[in-house]
This record gives structure tokens, C-alpha cells and sequence, in this order.
């Protein structure tokens, strides 16, 4: 793969938690690739499958869905039901043959910014090697 | 001109065809026929009926218009749009049914007229037509013969050819036809006499087999002028899905929608898209205000009817409808336009 | 190269007057071909105006053909391509096509009397027409407008109404009453009723919402105009202009080539489809 | 198959007493296939109702329909509409209901049971009898197909031709009825998701090989989406094709309005449009095929649901269709769910 290919990351971090958690990463001077174009939402429950399906066809090559972890969701449920909803999402995707690693999930407090800044390192390293995401991209 | 072909070089005269873009119809594993480019794979021709008709090549589901960019020079942001015609290689077209050649004729007088489409005609002028005569009928719902058409009507063909048996005796029409002709002229033969009453003969007995029928089709385009507030529309469309199949697996159905398509928000850079569109969606006609003239399936399916058989006739004084039967085939529902017309003729007989 | 019937020519929008502000939103724009191209049409013509990215509508040439340097255009903010229009500034590039339609037959109206009879942004197509009687005022007989709208804030053309009652008798009125209104409070319809235009040798052309359209016919035949003295303009969702796209038509007819400019009598003959 | 002259009686009866507007139910087609949807208002009509193997289509489309005029005249006839329903479609009636989209009396539904048998397939049947039309289609006493074709009877085993969610059928006489025509009778099913295993067994690449050469043929017609009952919204998140707009709507709203994909039939377009209506589906689709069988162009559609239905069920215990109180699936969830996928 072109050594200078750097791949698109589209994340939607939930406010409360983990935009909070890049943030810190961010107030620390925390290093972590740049590929990132953070989407702040509200809740990782508002994450419509349709939101992650347009980020791939407008060009997304990786798409993150980060929310707070399991009983810490400022709606008490909000990350509950993402966890449901955005799991039937990756196995469709997974079906349907997009290459498994380019839609990843995370939980990430307010205080975790160094695990921010790792799932990021971790999700570049592993974007790096499948190249630019051409499936669903709208005219690759 | 009038020659004849033996079956077995059928395939080295489309050998011979290098130059042109060949679309012949493939059958798939699932035994659905569909046109795809010839490669040099063999050519089978006990073709029925293709799903998707010859006019996704004359008239393409997506063509582009222009394409629009702006550019930011300094603080001065400039547009410029460049016209993109298609640039379209000689084409053939063969296995074409005479009703999908009547069909692009019908094509060729909504797109010429006042306002010539370029678009279309960069296509139609370049491509030529080589239509099998339907020995048999190629659907249980054929009925071309109803709507002054025929299992081997010349119109829109550049060549016919009719089965009889050993070889097909081809009949060219156009300079199109001759050029294809000549581009393998070892192959053809002068038609014998008795060839030229074979031919005949099958002609005839093809018109016997179509399966369908629609009596009187003239004067039921004449009563449609006066049932345009008749509760038959609204009996018969009970079942209709408003789906779009009927109309764009149509042969003869031309509607189209533009629409801009944007790859770049900013700065701004995409097409202008011409793409199928069809009678059968709400948002066909609905107004901003949201005041919809045909705001129903009733008004919907009146409307797909009187443009075939009522409003084409009154402007080219000719069926829009080439009975195909596509419509009624794969409606998922059975809604069957001949039905509703008997109803339409018997309506208060 | 072939003339493509698609492509439209580049215009520059010279002027952008706000018309009404707030809800219904309406603007006045005037635009210049940017490389001087020569656009011939009739009054009560449309042009297809292209905003790239986001669509195509089909607005009506509000100026006359007579006035050679600009095309106006009035324009109520509706939905995509309009709110893409209104948020343009001078100097902002557009595409326009045309002209469209069959337009306004008034070399036939010579000698007659002319009553406009306008609702709401109805006026924007009638104002070429009632431009271009001007401009050859000695042609025609008396001309005299009725013009309406929902509130005094929605009339359009406020400042031009003004000076041209100084030119002919214009009779405007608003739905529901005003402190300041001076004038006939109700709709436009009724108006007419209580002007009572007299049908001799006059031609009476409306255009407005199709619901006023409906009623200000029925009050002209109440008052004996016959079905081939009363004009009007049909509206319907078009995206070609070249009567190809199927989707404007009534009856057989498209109206972005057959119309949109019908007598009564034409119109009545064909299918109440708009 | 059930003999159904009871449910003719009762629908004789409720016509005639008035307690149905109509009846939705299965009529001769003429278009080469026997069956066809029948709307019968009067009860002299009610003999046109046949029930056969043929009697493919789901019916319950057609509340979505009842709904929507209603919902345009001033003063609607509010009494139930009459329905015949197979096991299958009375488990879109059930989640109809589960999402409060149409009330239990608005519906008077007459069960008819597929029994030891089912539906055809069209093209397994087109397969099996090349080149001939099927004129008439009965079930034997060995519960074999009989097909009436020009050229005389032919007998042919059930399953060379049942529809392929008549083998994983999971109820083949109806959860819910007023009149229940036929009998319970148990079936010995095929594994439950067995023919999504030809495509969960091949790489990934070959998966996408797969569907985005199916999914390249979509002429965008829209068909699966208008023949399937669970797809009833006004206004397709997915494109502009049904814009609602009323009086009502601002100018702004018109203009936002986001158009999430091109109308253009492009691969990637027609890719997302059928991602989206997957993910709409999942939990609510009960596999009645209705969307593959009105395809004009024969896309397997119904793995795309099928695989997000065998998720919800393996994933959370999720099953489709037999209880209207359920929550639906993506709006409850449970502790347990798994969430070895998130970091």
C-alpha cells in the first residue's frame, strides 16, 4: 500500500464521555494520528445506522462510533441500545463483505484519553494495510 | 435489400462485427435473459424475452447532462459548467423483438420534434437494430398484433430476421442494415424463391400464435375521453403496489427526471443527471406547496393508460403501447392492462 | 455544435430587491448574461433557472420583452432551489434556459380593453404582460388591475404599484383587515365582484393560486364574460420545459410547451389535472 | 391446503351484515400467474375466492394502503377491513399491531392454514417445468403438487418447488385470526436458516462479489420496498422519491431536506438505499418474500433480511411476529447482550 496513503476516519463521540475523553487527550498533548474528523452527538444511541452508511459512501475509510461505557450513559440507556443497534450494523456490513475493521465501537469515559488516543493508533494501524474504502464509496 | 444467412455462421457475421459494439441477449444461471456486451463466447439465440428491454441502451437509465465546478481563485469564486455529450461507438443491437424496435420508433418522435434531444440522438443515430421475428411468441402476454403492431413489423428495425429452420432470411431496411450486411458479405446468400414463401408463410402463421388479445383498441382510446372521472380507476388500481416496474421495464416509456448530483459540497463540483423516472411515484408531480394533481394510485394508473392509449394517439396518431406485455408479466400484483381496457370498451355497453 | 436544449447559459444577477420578508418570503432579481447572449422571448414566457448543486425551476420572466438589458425574475422562496436562489447576492452566477411556454397572445388582444386580475406572487407573471400593454398603450383600450394578496406585507411589487395607479385605476386588497388599510378588505375573487370590470371588448387574464384562479373565473361568467375573453396560466411540477419528461401534462397536453397560458375555453375542454 | 368454504360462509356473512367495508383476499389472475389479490366488496362475490399453493402475495401490504386512504377522506368509513391471511402474513399483522400502526379492530382477519405444504416458487417452478405455463396448481392427497399446465397434469414433489421460506417456515397456519380455516397440523421444518448458509460460508470477498454483483442489476423500482407491509412510511428517509409535504411545511425544511443518496442507479447507491431498508427491517421482517418474488430482476433480497433476522435471533433471542406486546428489537435490550465487538 502507498506508504504515504493516510486513511479517513469519521468518529462520532458521544459528548458526555468520549469527546470528553479526546478532549483530555487533547488538553494533555496527548500524540495520536490526525486521521480523525470528530462528530460530537449527544448520545451514541443517536447513532443512526444510515449516519455510518453515508460516512462509507461519502469517502469514510474507517468509521468509529465511541460512547460512554455501560451504566455511566448521562440517558441512562442511550449506549444500551447502540450496543444493540450498532452490532446488527456491523454484521451487515461484515455480510455484505466490507472488510470487518473499517466500523469499530468503543466505550470511552470522560477520564480515558490515553485510551482514546490508543483505539485511534490501533484503529489507523489496522485501516493502513486495506487501503482506501472503495464498497460503498459514492464513484470511487 | 433481401439475403439469406445460414444459422451456423450466425456467429462468425457477429465475429465480424469487431467494430461495432455488439449487444446481443445472455441468459443468466437463474434462466433470465438480459442484453450484455457479446464477448466472444458463443451466441444463443433461443432467446424469449428479455426482462429489461433494448431501450436501456438507447435511452440509459443514467445519462450525464454537464458537469459543474467552482473554483476559488484568490477571494473570486468562478463556475464553469462543460457540456458532456456521450461519445458513442458505432453500436448493434441484435435480438431486438420488432415491438422493442416499434417502441424506439415511438422513442425517436417524442425525442426529435421541436427541441432534438442530443443525447439521445448521439445514441439512436450510432446504433442499429437487428430484430429476430417472433416465430413464436416470446411472452403468454403478447398482444402486438392488437395495437397495430405484428410478430414481424419492420418500424425502428434496421434488419429482420426470420427463422426458417437451416438459416434466417434477412431483410435489411436501412443504410444501417446494408453496412451491416457488407461488413461479412461472403456470408449471405440470394434468397431463393421458395425462400421468399417460407418467409411469408411464417410470417403469417407467427400472427396466429400471438397468445393475447385486444379487441377494438381504437375505439377504446376514442371512450377513454370520457371516463376520466370513472370509479373504474379507482376498482381497478385496489392492488397496485405504486411501484415503478410497469413503467420502467416498458419498452416505450420515456419519462425522465433531472437532478443535480453533487460529489463535492465545497467547492462545489458534480453533474447534472438525467435518470428514469416514472407516472407511478407520488413526487412525479407533486407541487412545492405539496398540491398533487394525480395524488392517488387511481389517478396514477389513468394517467400510465390515457398516455398510451389515449394522448399519444391525439399528438403522433399512434399507440404508445407496442403489447409487449412486460406490464402485465411481472406486475407483482397481476394488474393487467388488457383486462382494464375490455373493461373500459364493455363500460356501460 | 449542435444547440443542446439542456444546457443553460450563464446569467449574472445584477439586483436582488427583497419583495416580501418574514414567512412567504419573495425576491425581485434581475440578471445579465455573462457573455452578452441574446435571449428573445415573449411576455408571460418561463425561463428554467439552474442552481448548480441543487436543481432547476421554472419561474416566469416578470419583465417585459420589450426592455432589452435584464430579465427579472420574482421568485417565492418554496422549497430547494428557491431557498438556493434566495440566499444568492449580486454577482452570484445561475443557469437559465428557455423561453418556455406559449406565452401571453397579446398582438390578438389589439383594441381590447385588458383586466389584470393578480393573487399573491400571480402578479410576477402578469407583470411583463401588464409592462409590455404599457409600453404600447395606444394599441389597447382602457387597462385597469385587480391585484390581492394574504396581508399588505405580501403584495409584491409595493413601490411599482404605486406609481402605476398614476397610469391606470388598480384596485388592491388583502384577505383580513388592517389598521391602515384604506382598501377593499377580502379575496381577490370578490373584488372582482365588486369592481364589476364590464365584459365589453375586454379581455380579462388572471393568474394566482389555483384556488382563486377557480372562483375569479366563476365570478367573470357570473358577470357575462365569455369563455374565450378570460386567460389564465397553469401551474404544474416540470423539470424538462420541453414538453419530453411526461410529467406536467393535462390531458395530452404538456403545459411547459402547450401552455401554461390557456383561454377559459381551451382550458375547460381539458382535464381538471393541475 | 385448507379447504376454505368456511371462510367463505363467514365472509358471505360479514358482508352481507356490514360489519366489513371489504375483503382483501385471493382471485384468479390473468397474467400467466393463477393467483391473484381480490378486493370483494359484495357478497355474490365472495365464490371468487380460491385458496391454492399459488396465493404467493402477502395481503397485509394492503392495511398499509387502508390506512393511508382513510387517513385522505373527511369523514372515513371506520369499520375493520376483511383479510385473508397465510401463517406467515398474520405475523405482519402481529407486528403491525406491536407497533401500534393499525388497532386490532381495525382488521378481521380469516386465517387459512398452508397445512403439511405452502407456496410455489415462480422461478423454481419456471426451472422445474421449462417453457410451460402453470394454469392451475392443487395439492394431492400425499400432499404432492399437481400442476395443470396446456399439456395435461404433471406431479411434482413439494419441496422441488415450495418457496424457500415455506422450507424454514415458522408458522405455517396463523398466530392470529377471528375465523381460522384448515388445520394445526405440525410440519417437520428444514433447518431454520439454512439457505443463508451458501452465502455466511463464502469468504468475504466472494460475499462481496456476491451481492454487489446482485445488487449492480437494481433498476431502483422500488418494488421491494412498496410490496413489503413493514415498509409503510410516508416518507422514505432514503430518497425524495415520496416527499411528504403539507401545508404545513416550512420552505426551510423543503430546503435541508437531506438527500442521503442519488437518484441515480449507480452500485453505491443502490448499495446503501438496501443497507438501510435491511437495517429498517431487522426485527420487524417476517421473511414473507414478497420483496425478492415482485423484484423484476430477481435479487435474492431476502438474505439481506434473513441474516439480520437469524442475528436477532441468536445475538438476543429476538423472534418476529408472534407477540404484539413485544417491545420492538432495537428499542429494548437486555444486560446480557453481547458486546465483545466494542472496545
Amino acid at each position: 500500500m502507498a506508504e504515504d496513503y493516510e486513511p479517513r476516519i469519521v468518529a462520532f463521540l458521544c459528548k458526555w464521555c468520549s469527546s470528553a475523553g479526546s478532549d483530555l487527550a487533547g488538553v494533555s498533548r496527548m500524540e495520536y494520528p490526525p486521521n480523525v474528523v470528530p462528530i460530537q452527538v449527544m448520545c451514541s444511541g443517536s447513532i443512526s445506522p444510515l449516519y455510518i452508511f453515508s460516512a462509507f459512501n461519502r469517502g469514510a475509510d474507517g468509521v468509529l462510533v465511541s460512547g460512554c461505557h455501560p451504566g455511566d450513559c448521562h440517558y441512562i440507556k442511550g449506549n444500551y441500545y447502540a450496543r444493540r443497534r450498532l452490532n446488527l450494523v456491523k454484521k451487515l456490513l461484515e455480510y455484505v463483505g466490507l472488510e470487518t475493521q473499517r466500523f469499530q465501537m468503543s466505550w470511552v469515559s470522560a477520564a480515558e484519553g490515553t485510551k482514546y488516543t490508543q483505539i485511534i493508533k490501533d484503529f489507523v494501524k489496522e485501516l493502513k494495510p486495506l487501503g482506501p474504502q472503495t464498497k460503498l464509496r459514492r464513484n470511487p | 435489400m433481401e439475403k439469406t444467412l445460414a444459422k451456423k455462421s450466425f456467429s462468425q457475421w457477429v465475429k465480424k462485427l469487431s467494430s461495432w459494439s455488439v449487444y446481443i441477449p445472455r441468459k443468466d444461471e437463474e434462466g433470465r435473459w438480459n442484453y450484455a456486451e457479446a464477448d466472444s463466447g458463443g451466441v444463443s439465440l433461443d432467446v424469449l424475452q428479455t426482462t429489461l428491454p433494448p431501450k436501456k441502451i438507447l435511452f440509459p437509465q443514467r445519462e450525464v447532462f454537464l458537469e459543474f465546478a467552482k473554483t476559488l481563485a484568490g477571494n473570486r469564486e468562478t463556475l464553469e459548467i462543460k457540456e458532456v455529450l456521450p461519445e458513442v461507438k458505432p453500436t448493434v443491437i441484435i435480438g431486438a423483438r420488432p415491438c422493442e424496435a416499434r417502441a424506439a420508433w415511438m422513442l425517436d418522435e417524442v425525442f426529435g420534434g421541436e427541441f432534438k434531444d442530443a443525447y439521445y440522438w448521439r445514441r439512436r443515430d450510432q446504433t442499429a437494430l437487428v430484430g429476430f421475428a417472433c416465430t413464436i411468441p416470446p411472452s403468454e402476454n403478447c398482444f402486438c398484433t392488437s395495437v397495430e403492431g405484428s410478430p414481424h413489423s419492420e418500424e425502428g428495425l434496421d434488419i429482420l430476421l426470420t427463422d426458417l429452420g437451416d438459416r434466417y432470411y434477412v431483410q435489411s431496411m436501412t443504410a444501417k442494415g446494408e453496412k451491416l450486411i457488407s461488413a461479412a458479405k461472403e456470408l449471405f446468400e440470394e434468397p431463393k424463391p421458395e425462400a421468399r414463401k417460407q418467409v411469408k408463410a411464417a410470417h403469417a402463421e407467427s400472427e396466429k400464435k400471438i397468445r393475447r388479445q385486444l379487441k377494438d383498441a381504437r375505439p377504446i382510446a376514442e371512450k377513454l375521453k370520457g371516463m376520466f372521472d370513472s370509479p373504474l380507476w379507482d376498482e381497478e388500481s385496489m392492488s397496485c403496489l405504486r411501484c415503478g416496474i410497469c413503467t420502467y421495464l416498458c419498452p416505450s416509456c420515456h419519462c425522465f427526471d433531472i437532478s443535480d448530483e453533487v460529489d463535492n459540497p465545497s467547492p462545489l463540483r458534480g453533474q447534472r443527471v438525467r435518470t428514469w423516472d416514472t407516472c407511478q411515484f407520488p413526487d412525479f408531480t407533486m407541487h412545492s406547496s405539496g398540491h398533487n394533481p394525480r395524488p392517488d394510485k387511481a389517478s396514477r394508473l389513468r394517467q400510465r393508460l390515457l398516455h398510451k392509449f389515449q394522448y399519444f394517439i391525439q399528438v403522433y396518431d399512434k399507440f404508445m403501447c407496442v403489447g409487449c406485455g412486460r406490464c402485465i408479466t411481472l406486475c407483482p400484483v397481476g394488474i393487467d392492462i388488457i383486462k382494464v381496457l375490455d373493461k373500459v370498451r364493455d363500460h356501460g355497453a | 455544435m449542435e444547440l443542446n436544449v439542456y444546457t443553460p447559459k450563464l446569467a449574472k444577477i445584477v439586483q436582488a430587491k427583497d419583495e416580501v420578508v418574514g414567512t412567504r418570503t419573495i425576491k425581485t432579481f434581475r440578471t445579465e448574461f455573462a457573455n452578452g447572449a441574446r435571449f428573445d422571448y415573449r411576455c408571460g414566457q418561463c425561463a428554467m433557472l439552474s442552481v448548480f448543486g441543487k436543481g432547476e425551476a421554472m419561474i416566469s420572466i416578470s419583465s417585459s420583452p420589450l426592455i432589452r438589458d435584464y430579465l427579472q425574475f420574482s421568485i417565492l422562496r418554496t422549497g430547494r432551489v428557491t431557498a438556493a436562489l434566495h440566499d444568492m447576492e449580486v454577482g452570484d452566477l445561475i443557469g437559465v434556459r428557455g423561453p418556455y411556454g406559449n406565452g401571453f397572445p397579446i398582438d390578438e388582444w389589439r383594441g381590447k380593453n385588458l383586466v389584470f386580475i393578480g393573487g399573491g406572487i400571480g402578479l410576477a407573471p402578469l407583470w411583463s404582460v401588464v409592462q409590455t400593454a404599457l409600453l404600447r398603450k395606444s394599441e389597447f383600450g382602457t387597462l385597469s388591475l385587480i391585484y390581492g394578496a394574504r396581508t399588505s406585507r405580501d403584495l409584491v411589487f409595493k413601490d411599482e404599484l404605486a406609481d402605476l395607479k398614476s397610469q391606470m385605476p388598480v384596485h388592491l386588497s388583502i384577505d383580513v383587515a388592517e389598521p391602515d388599510w384604506k382598501e377593499f378588505v377580502g379575496f381577490v375573487p370578490t373584488n372582482v365582484l365588486e369592481k364589476k370590470p364590464s365584459p365589453a371588448n375586454t379581455i380579462a387574464i388572471t393568474c394566482g393560486p389555483p384556488i382563486m384562479i377557480k372562483f375569479v373565473i366563476k365570478n367573470l361568467k357570473d358577470l357575462k364574460f365569455e369563455d374565450d375573453q378570460i386567460y389564465t396560466t397553469v401551474e404544474n411540477k416540470m423539470k424538462c420545459g420541453l414538453g419530453k419528461c411526461g410529467r406536467c401534462n393535462i390531458g395530452f397536453h404538456y403545459v411547459c410547451k402547450d401552455g401554461p397560458v390557456y383561454s377559459w375555453a381551451e382550458l375547460k375542454k381539458l382535464p381538471q389535472e393541475y | 391446503m385448507a379447504k376454505i368454504e368456511d371462510l367463505k360462509d363467514e365472509a358471505r356473512k360479514l358482508l352481507r351484515e356490514g360489519k366489513v367495508k371489504y375483503i382483501i383476499g385471493y382471485g384468479a389472475g390473468s397474467n400467466g400467474w393463477p393467483a391473484a389479490p381480490l378486493f370483494i366488496k359484495k357478497p355474490e362475490d365472495v365464490d371468487k375466492l380460491v385458496w391454492d399453493p399459488t396465493c404467493v402475495h402477502n395481503l397485509v401490504r394492503f392495511l398499509v394502503d387502508e390506512k393511508r386512504r382513510k387517513a385522505r377522506q373527511r369523514q372515513p368509513d371506520k369499520r375493520p377491513v376483511g383479510i385473508m391471511v397465510k401463517g406467515c402474513d398474520s405475523r405482519a399483522v402481529v407486528v403491525l399491531l406491536q407497533e401500534k400502526f393499525i388497532d386490532r379492530n381495525d382488521v378481521y382477519i380469516l386465517g387459512v392454514s398452508c397445512e403439511k405444504t405452502g407456496v410455489v416458487d415462480d422461478t423454481k417452478l419456471a426451472k422445474k417445468l421449462p417453457g410451460k405455463k402453470a394454469k392451475k396448481i392443487e395439492v394431492d392427497a400425499q400432499n404432492r403438487f399437481v400442476v395443470t399446465t396446456e399439456e395435461g397434469k404433471t406431479e411434482v414433489a413439494a419441496a422441488e418447488i415450495l418457496a424457500e421460506r415455506c422450507l424454514e417456515c415458522k408458522a405455517n397456519f396463523p398466530v392470529i385470526y377471528d375465523l381460522l380455516s384448515g388445520e394445526k397440523t405440525k410440519r417437520s421444518l428444514d433447518e431454520p436458516f439454512g439457505s443463508l448458509q451458501k452465502i455466511e460460508s463464502l469468504s468475504a470477498a466472494d460475499r462481496w462479489s456476491f451481492w454487489k454483483e446482485q445488487l449492480d442489476r437494481c433498476i431502483r423500482c422500488y418494488a421491494c420496498r412498496s410490496a413489503c407491509p413493514m415498509c409503510y412510511c410516508d416518507e422514505c428517509v432514503v430518497d425524495s422519491i415520496n416527499l411528504a409535504v403539507t401545508a404545513e411545511t416550512t420552505a426551510d425544511e423543503k430546503a435541508q431536506r437531506i438527500r442521503w443518496i442519488q437518484r441515480s442507479a449507480e452500485s453505491s447507491e443502490n448499495l446503501v438505499y438496501h443497507l438501510v431498508r435491511a437495517i429498517h427491517l431487522a426485527g420487524r421482517c417476517i421473511d414473507c418474500g414478497e420483496c425478492e418474488r415482485a423484484c423484476p430482476l430477481d435479487i435474492p433480497l431476502r438474505f439481506l433480511n434473513k441474516k439480520l433476522e437469524k442475528e436477532a435471533k441468536e445475538l438476543f433471542g429476538y423472534e418476529v411476529g408472534f407477540d404484539a406486546a413485544l417491545p420492538a428489537l432495537v428499542s429494548c435490550f437486555r444486560d446480557e447482550d453481547p458486546q465483545d465487538f466494542i472496545r
